[in-house]
């Protein structure tokens, strides 16, 4: 029921040009994600949705309606804000009914509602306190249920999840795509954690100083950055990047010479001015091999060990850092030597104007 | 137990609440229509309606007369008998021999209670609000027994002015409590409200422990508004009580404070009736204040002449507008230099 | 009807009027009087705002009553005998009504006359005699000098703070401010005699310096408690001070009313007081007649003037025996002095009441002494501003 | 009584007296002698005889001279300590004084007249509460109705007082609209006229409108005080906008957010405005003197200005009548305060 | 410089206990991380240490110093606020320089150290502004710039990451992992952040409801939690549990019997009261098999492909929900039926107190 559509939307405080003509379409029953390094616009992005805040050029309209001019309380939308801002002097339970009771809900609607959210977020044992009297964590929890007790067609949330705890936040996670499956209420989501975003979104869109890089499918986005950054910033460890030197190999194959050291060949045809190429590639695909029996020799540098799996920082020869991550806790020590084996199939490479290039 | 009797006061005060809240309730659908209409914008002019229509009526309208007033000659009370005089009144106010003399001028007493009221404000004003915020920082602190010590400093507020005027004049006089009190310790009497300088000085203590208390409870309301958590990051970052004063609180405080600086000048100025009883004006006239004079011409003496002390308030008005904005001014731009959260 | 009378108190007569009016209406059960008990101030400033937008009660009693006397009511057509009205209380008609007319606005409730106190006690003390009755204002301060010499006083003597208290000296020194016209005429010898006086009596400190350098403007200031405390052997202020004096003086000390001190050309004191009137806007005209008349009966002033220490402005009353009810001995010394000096006004004194210029006259008066007092002008300035003030209020009422 | 003073001196830091501590103290152990001295001395006063009032040098305590009832005499005597020439100190009673010889009778001894040079004998005093000055001002005036109407006109003004400033304040500092700051210079610029410089013109409004001699003539014209604007305006700007905005998301009507949000969360200046408009209506003076002239309709404050003649001035009943008419206001004061209270406008945002 | 000791630390809000009896030794040095679920005490605790609030029981000790009454200002720590606690009347600049200037630091010495941290933290083109005016990221960097200028000898820091980006999250993370090996400094530490806390820490602490339950090194909690609780909350996404009924196998070896199907053996002796265990196994340690070749068959309920990952949601035919992550991008759908194969060299056991039994 809520189709947002924004188009040539741009936003300044003062001089400073904060969003830049941002043309977006999100469907309806859609979960959209946004996300961006710090600063680069989103919680303004969503404030100018909610009506909160009036862009300074563009439009935006909600089901096909013009609603650039429309006040924040006519829109009809939910949204937990970055700050939380809980009312102060209610107690939760208030807090959470306060929109309710402003739509002159039942009363035993109205304490169905939160006695259900409370479920959902693990806050029934504060449902009387005050949000001065809540851990950082219970107030986020109830940022959260005052935007879903209103069960409303279209919810904003802006890093909803970021002070729980893994569990918590695995569980709220669910209950969101839950609350989205039923309700099929459009959702636009803020957020840094990139599993959040790989898992809950339909789309993500990629924000940086106030532009789009790229919106897309989670996979699509993992498989096909469209650029330097996306594929940077997309995936935890960030991808590796290399300056390799490409030139036509065998048939329907290329051949990629790493600066130095010994190069390989891939399937496929690649174009570049002057054969200079950016060679991306992610840690899980960089595998650690016995010395001589990889692609590229490094000295480690830092080893992290998650438990599950192992983060080894590496330094080559050229003098890159290249990070490679393996499963399980994997014996090495910084100050090793060892040799990186790469997984051409995942690879990407990119134009010297940052630009994905195909491999044909 | 602080914790309980709060609760106790904020559920009487809950209680006291409930039925107004319950016809504020009801107000809310008709509003919402209106709102509907206006904008939430435009229901900043619902919301400031009531206010502005009883303003305008009973402060603004009469203001507008009082300087149709000051046009105008005669005893006459009502604006109708009175004759239209033009600006003689502002003119007889005006002539003086020379500027820098009082004795020159026409309305040599004018000129006088001007002078004295312009360092009577100076002092007057600098030691209210120093004194002031010194109490309001004081029962800012976690203290027991908090509400008793607020009523200490607000108790002066409750007594009218002619009665805090006659209770210092007999501390004051000549016998008064305090001469007692110089003699038992030893010293020797001093005629307090005779020399004009400790008569002065007198006003002005009066005047301050009088009015302290009113707002010392302004501040005080600012400074409990200013969120916690900023002075424990203040002390955090090792900071001295009083740099956390200087850096943390005034900043903080600055919208309160405008406010008690704008009030405390603005009643300096209009200063009247503790000082009349207490010192009358004098001794000679060196506690003259505008408003006794505005008060002898305009109604004490039996032939009033309400032109000339119209004039003379709207002239001690203007004045004092002109400093508010001046104070205002100042505060807009640091209001603008960035909402503070 | 209702007959609503506005009403201050310096003291009991509140509660006196009260217990007549009840008495009255309990004869004349058709009239419900009410009295409006008020600060002095309302009769001062609200009435006159009242008035003049044609309201107010029916009956107040006043003392600006020359200034307000367009508003009186004529009572001649409501009350029962209008010559008895013209025989008692006639004298004091001219202060009530606008020059030239001839109404009866109503009646003094009370006359007051200014004079002095004297503390007997002290003087005893001292052993310095008290002055003749022809003793001289310079005679008089002294012979309080010498008491304060030698009782270590503070002062000699004090005078109320006001330009009605220092007018009767000014007058027994021969001035005159009623000129041509009926105009305030620039003052004269005989007030700058007096002033120049008080000015040295309060240099040389004789005079009590705080009663009228501590005050600026017409601020009124009296004197009494000073005396009361048996501070100065010597106080100038007027008849109303007597009952106020015989409550808190109690026994600590003998006292008595002296009259007023002889200048050069007489040795009067000032009369003035307060009188019930009836005010125009009334639609209850004849039953006002009705409670005037009463409050207006002999028996009724007499009663009136002996519970409240006040001198009467009846004449009759006055011609007859006045049984003060105190048991104070004090009191009743000095209410009979009171009584003696009235008949000493000059005429220039007992033309002030029904002056309507007087007020401007007192007020320029007491601001600009107690200036030169506090050393803020020099005598001759004073004057010359004495004149210029009244003449400015002058003009602007004229306008 | 150490715990006493551990309850009492309650400290900064842990340990030690910090400076500031001390100056804590210094300061309300001052403050209670300068601002509370007085008043108590009031307090006092109020017991104290008219004569007693204009006595030099002031006594602190009402004192009154101790009588007797001495065999003989119908009277109540005086009693007086007299110093004899020895130097010691006997009690005696005077029966009559002439000139500078009072002539005394021991009440033990009623017999012998005892001659004493006045300057040898003081007056023995006694503590006595003149209750008269409270008992007589209830009997004389209608007390019960005075108090009726002050009640009336404190209770309708502060509330009417609160309402419209705060709704004034809620539109000047939390919109954004033409002529805002024209508004807010307008309150604040008429703030500066005292009440006497509008008094006549004010009055022809009254009473054009009818209001005279009625309560509401006295109530209307101060409950639109600028002073409570200001102050509620400024206040008001310390609260984050960001709580307008979750309520705006929560579809609050306006009315709904300046009720529900922003009321509770000014509710400590709220406080310091009703203690104020409960002080200043409880105490106004001169305008209900100029409204009111009929006794039905007098509040305490007119009743007590009775008192207040032209030549005389009844302090003992004015005193009196002050410190009965400051219980109500006292009692309003400490339970309003407990609402001026930690903020917490802060404590809902991260 | 600083050893921080706690001693039958407790604190109540009123009745509300929040930390009951915390015995607590943080070395000179250590970066020891306080992991917990929302709402377990991290802020109350770490407001302890720093005193800004006092214990209502036990004492803590600053290098062997009873401070337990100190006031904050003399601890000589750092903090880092969860609400970040920003001056909002001061610019960037002077929220950082305000700690310095309070040490009476020389002005240069102040710049110098602002700007290093300015460019650390990527703030410096926000220097001139007020809080007021920053998205959440940059306020929350500013509360760890002005942590880190003072160079103290311990730090506090509550949070102070979870609103940043994954690429300025490991950035910031490296920063402070630095400036901890540069300072020598004492680290407290709280985060919800499974890599943060395994990456950073000397020590995990972990919390629940006010206690500790276990204190190690992040791989010995891992390895080896010491009850369900632990095992529960460390590692992400969470272990499985699954009731087994444990009985003598072959020689020096058990065997484990899951309710209903199939059980298998492990090396080392179990006793357990009347056989009921808990088997406890990591999504990492679970891979998918073709059916009949697993432990378990299973049925898919939902798949999140994180890219470099894949989380497979299942539901075992006993109705337990087991959740198996798989490298790469595994092409497996919700409805689908798998096996599920135990890497059983990783299994954890509970006994029906959920403590963690030994297997020797
Ligand atoms: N003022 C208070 N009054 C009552 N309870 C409080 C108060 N402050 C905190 N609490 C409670 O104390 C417990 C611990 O709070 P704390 O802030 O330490 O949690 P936390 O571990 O930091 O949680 P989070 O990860 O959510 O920040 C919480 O359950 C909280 O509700
Ligand atoms: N009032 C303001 N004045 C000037 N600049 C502002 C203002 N508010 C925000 N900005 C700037 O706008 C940019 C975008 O801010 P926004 O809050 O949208 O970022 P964000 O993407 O939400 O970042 P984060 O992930 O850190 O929350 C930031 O660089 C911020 O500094
Ligand atoms: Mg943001
Ligand atoms: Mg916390």
């Amino acid at each position: 029921m809520s189709q947002i559509t924004l188009t040539g939307v741009s936003r300044a405080f003062g001089k400073v040009g904060v969003l830049h003509d941002i043309n977006l379409d999100i469907l309806d029953g859609e979960l959209i994600v946004f996300v961006g390094p710090s600063g680069c616009g989103k919680s303004t992005l969503l404030r100018l949705i909610a009506g909160l805040d009036r862009p300074t050029g563009g439009s935006i309209a909600i089901d096909g309606k013009d609603v650039t001019t429309v006040p924040a309380a006519d829109r009809g939308l939910a949204m937990v804000f970055q700050s939380y801002a809980l009312y102060p002097h209610m107690s939760v339970r208030q807090n959470l009914a306060f929109g309710l009771e402003n739509a002159r809900m039942a009363r035993a609607e109205i304490d169905a509602r939160i006695a259900e959210a409370a479920r959902m977020l693990e806050i029934a044992p504060y449902l009387d306190r005050r949000p001065g009297q809540l851990s950082g964590g219970q107030r986020q929890r109830v940022a959260i249920g005052r935007a879903i007790v209103r069960n409303p067609t279209a919810f904003l949330l802006d890093e909803p999840l970021s002070n729980l705890d893994a569990e918590l936040r695995i569980s709220t996670r669910a209950e969101l795509a839950a609350l989205h499956e039923r309700l099929s209420a459009t959702m636009v989501y803020v957020t840094h954690d990139q599993i959040e975003a790989m898992t809950l979104a339909d789309r993500i869109v990629v924000l940086r100083a106030g532009r789009i890089e790229q919106i897309g499918t989670p996979l699509d986005l993992y498989n096909h950055p469209a650029n330097l950054f996306v594929a940077g910033f997309i995936g935890a460890p960030r991808m590796n990047f290399l300056p390799v030197k490409v030139a036509p190999g065998g048939t329907g194959r290329s051949s990629l010479t790493l600066d130095g050291s010994a190069g390989f060949e891939i399937d496929g045809n690649v174009s570049a001015a002057n054969g200079d190429v950016t060679l991306g590639l992610r840690p899980h695909h960089i595998s650690l091999a016995d010395a001589g029996k990889g692609d590229i020799a490094a000295r480690v540098a830092l080893v992290e060990a998650l438990g599950s799996e192992t983060i080894v920082h590496t330094r080559t020869s050229g003098g890159q850092t290249m990070l490679a991550v393996v499963a399980g806790q994997y014996p090495v020590a910084s100050g090793d030597t060892v040799d990186l084996k790469f997984d051409t199939s995942h690879l990407h490479l990119f134009d010297d104007t940052g630009q994905r290039i195909a491999v044909r | 137990m602080a914790d309980v009797r709060n609760g106790i006061a904020t559920r009487a005060g809950a209680m006291i609440l409930a039925p107004v809240g319950w016809l504020a309730n009801l107000f809310d659908a008709p509003l919402r229509m209106l709102q509907r209409r206006t904008g939430s914008n435009g229901m900043a002019v619902f919301f400031l309606a009531p206010n502005m229509l009883v303003f305008g009526i009973f402060v603004l309208f009469p203001l507008v007369i009082n300087i149709l007033y000051s046009m105008t000659g005669g005893g006459a009370l009502f604006l109708g008998d009175r004759t239209f005089v033009g600006a003689d009144q502002y003119g007889r106010l005006f002539s003086c021999g020379s500027y820098l003399d009082p004795k020159s001028c026409t309305e040599d007493l004018f000129w006088i209670a001007v002078w004295n009221t312009l360092v009577f404000v100076v002092l007057q004003v600098a030691m209210m609000v120093a004194v002031a915020l010194v109490t309001a920082l004081v029962l800012n602190r976690e203290l027991r027994a908090r509400s008793f010590w607020r009523a200490v400093f607000f108790f002066p507020v409750l007594l009218s002015p002619v009665v805090v005027g006659l209770i210092w004049r007999w501390i004051l006089q000549r016998q008064g409590l305090l001469n007692l009190m110089v003699f038992e310790a030893g010293g020797t009497p001093v005629n307090w409200l005779v020399e004009r300088s400790w008569a002065f000085t007198a006003t002005i203590m009066v005047s301050v422990w009088a009015h302290v208390g009113f707002y010392s409870l302004i501040l005080l309301a600012g400074l409990q508004a200013i969120p916690k958590d900023l002075y424990e990051a203040a002390e955090m970052d090792g900071t001295r009580p009083l740099r956390v004063f200087w850096r943390i609180t005034l900043p903080l405080l600055a919208p309160n404070l405008l406010v008690v600086l704008v009030l405390t000048l603005i009643r300096a100025v209009q200063i009247f009736d503790e000082v009349y009883v207490l010192t009358g004006g004098g001794p000679g006239t060196s506690t003259l204040f505008l408003t006794q004079y505005i008060y002898e011409v305009g109604f004490a003496s039996m032939l009033r002449n309400p032109g000339l002390a119209s004039a003379a308030s709207i002239l001690m008005g203007a004045v004092l507008v002109v400093l508010t904005l001046i104070q205002l001014g100042i505060a807009r731009r640091n209001e603008q230099r960035g909402k503070m959260r | 009807g209702d007959v609503r009378v506005m009403w201050y108190s310096d003291g009991v007569e509140g509660e006196v009027i009260q217990d007549l009016l009840n008495r009255f209406m309990k004869d004349n059960p058709g009239i419900n009087v009410i009295l409006d008990n008020v600060a002095y101030k309302v009769v001062q400033e609200q009435l006159p705002v009242e008035l003049e937008a044609g309201r107010g009660p029916d009956i107040a009693r006043v003392t600006n009553i020359k200034e307000l006397a367009d508003h009186w009511l004529d009572l001649t057509p409501v009350i029962a005998d209008p010559a008895y009205w013209q025989t008692n209380f006639g004298d004091q008609f001219d202060w009530m009504r606008p020059d030239g007319s001839k109404i009866i606005p109503g009646f003094m409730t009370q006359i007051t006359l200014t004079g002095s106190f004297v503390n007997k006690t002290l003087f005893e003390q001292a052993g310095v005699p008290i002055p003749a009755d022809t003793a001289t204002w310079d005679e008089w301060i002294d012979a309080a000098g010498k008491v304060q010499q030698s009782q270590q006083l503070n002062a000699a003597f004090a005078i109320d703070r006001s330009g009605h208290r220092i007018s009767a000296a000014n007058i027994s020194y021969g001035a005159n401010y009623i000129g041509g016209d009926r105009l305030p005429a620039p003052i004269d010898a005989g007030t700058k005699a007096f002033a120049e006086k008080l000015v040295n009596w309060v240099a040389d400190g004789r005079m009590n310096k705080e009663i009228w350098v501590s005050a600026s403007g017409t601020t009124y200031r009296a004197g009494a408690d000073d005396f009361i405390n048996g501070q100065i052997a010597y106080y100038y202020s007027g008849s109303w001070q007597v009952a106020n004096l015989a409550s808190k003086i109690g026994k600590n000390f003998d006292w008595v009313a002296t009259g007023s001190p002889c200048g050069t050309a007489a040795c009067t004191g000032m009369p003035g007081g307060a009188a019930l009137v009836a005010i125009k806007y009334t639609k209850t005209a004849s039953e006002v007649g009705k409670v005037m008349d009463f409050l207006g009966r002999e028996d009724i002033v007499r009663e009136f003037t002996e519970r409240t220490l006040f001198l009467p402005a009846h004449k009759g009353v006055l011609a007859g025996k006045i049984d003060y009810k105190t048991d104070d001995e004090n009191v009743k010394a000095s209410l009979e002095a009171f009584l003696k000096a009235s008949g000493k006004i000059a005429p220039n004194a007992a033309a002030l009441p029904a002056w309507k210029w007087g007020t401007p006259v007192y007020g320029a008066l007491v601001t600009r002494i107690s200036q030169v007092m506090a050393g803020e002008l020099k005598l001759d300035e004073a004057f010359a501003r004495i004149d210029e003030d009244i003449k400015a209020q002058v003009a602007e009422a004229s306008k | 009584m150490s715990r006493v003073a551990e309850f009492l001196f309650r400290r900064r830091g842990g340990a030690s007296w910090h400076w500031t501590d001390v100056f804590t103290w210094f300061w309300l152990i001052g403050g209670l002698i300068v601002m509370f001295g007085p008043a108590l001395w009031l307090v006092n006063s109020s017991f104290k005889t008219p004569a007693a009032l204009a006595e030099f040098p002031p006594t602190v305590l009402p004192y009154v001279t101790a009588e007797a009832i001495v065999e003989g005499y119908e009277e109540p005597l005086q009693l007086f300590e007299v110093r004899n020439d020895d130097g010691s100190v006997r009690v005696l009673a005077e029966v009559r004084r002439l000139g500078t010889i009072a002539q005394m009778v021991d009440p033990a001894n009623p017999g012998a007249i005892i001659r004493v040079n006045i300057r040898n004998r003081t007056p023995k005093r006694s503590i006595a509460f003149a209750l008269d000055n409270y008992v007589q001002p209830f009997l004389a005036f209608d007390f019960f109705l005075y108090l009726r109407n002050s009640v009336f006109v404190t209770v309708v003004a502060t509330l009417i007082t609160l309402l419209t400033n705060s709704m004034a304040a809620f539109a000047l500092s939390k919109y954004n609209f033409r002529g805002r700051s024209a508004v807010m210079m307008l309150i604040v610029a008429t703030l500066m006229v005292p009440l006497s410089v509008i008094l006549v013109p004010l009055y022809s409004v009254i009473s054009a409108m009818g209001l005279f001699n009625s309560l509401w003539g006295v109530i209307l014209p101060t409950v639109a005080t600028p002073t409570g604007v200001f102050m509620l305006r400024q206040y008001m700007l310390t609260i984050p906008d960001e709580l307008i905005e979750a309520a705006r998301m929560d579809k609050a009507s306006e009315w709904q957010i300046y009720w529900r949000i922003i009321l509770p969360l000014t509710a400590p200046a709220l406080a310091v405005l009703a203690i104020f408009s409960v002080v200043w209506r409880w105490n106004d003076f001169l305008w209900p003197l100029i409204v009111l002239s009929r006794k039905e309709v007098y509040t305490l404050q007119v009743g007590l200005n009775t008192y207040a003649g032209q030549l005389n001035v009844q302090w003992h009943y004015i005193l009196a009548m002050t410190v009965v008419t400051m219980i109500p206001v006292v009692l309003v004061f400490i339970f309003l305060q407990r609402f001026i209270t930690t903020g917490i406008a802060g404590s809902g945002l991260k």
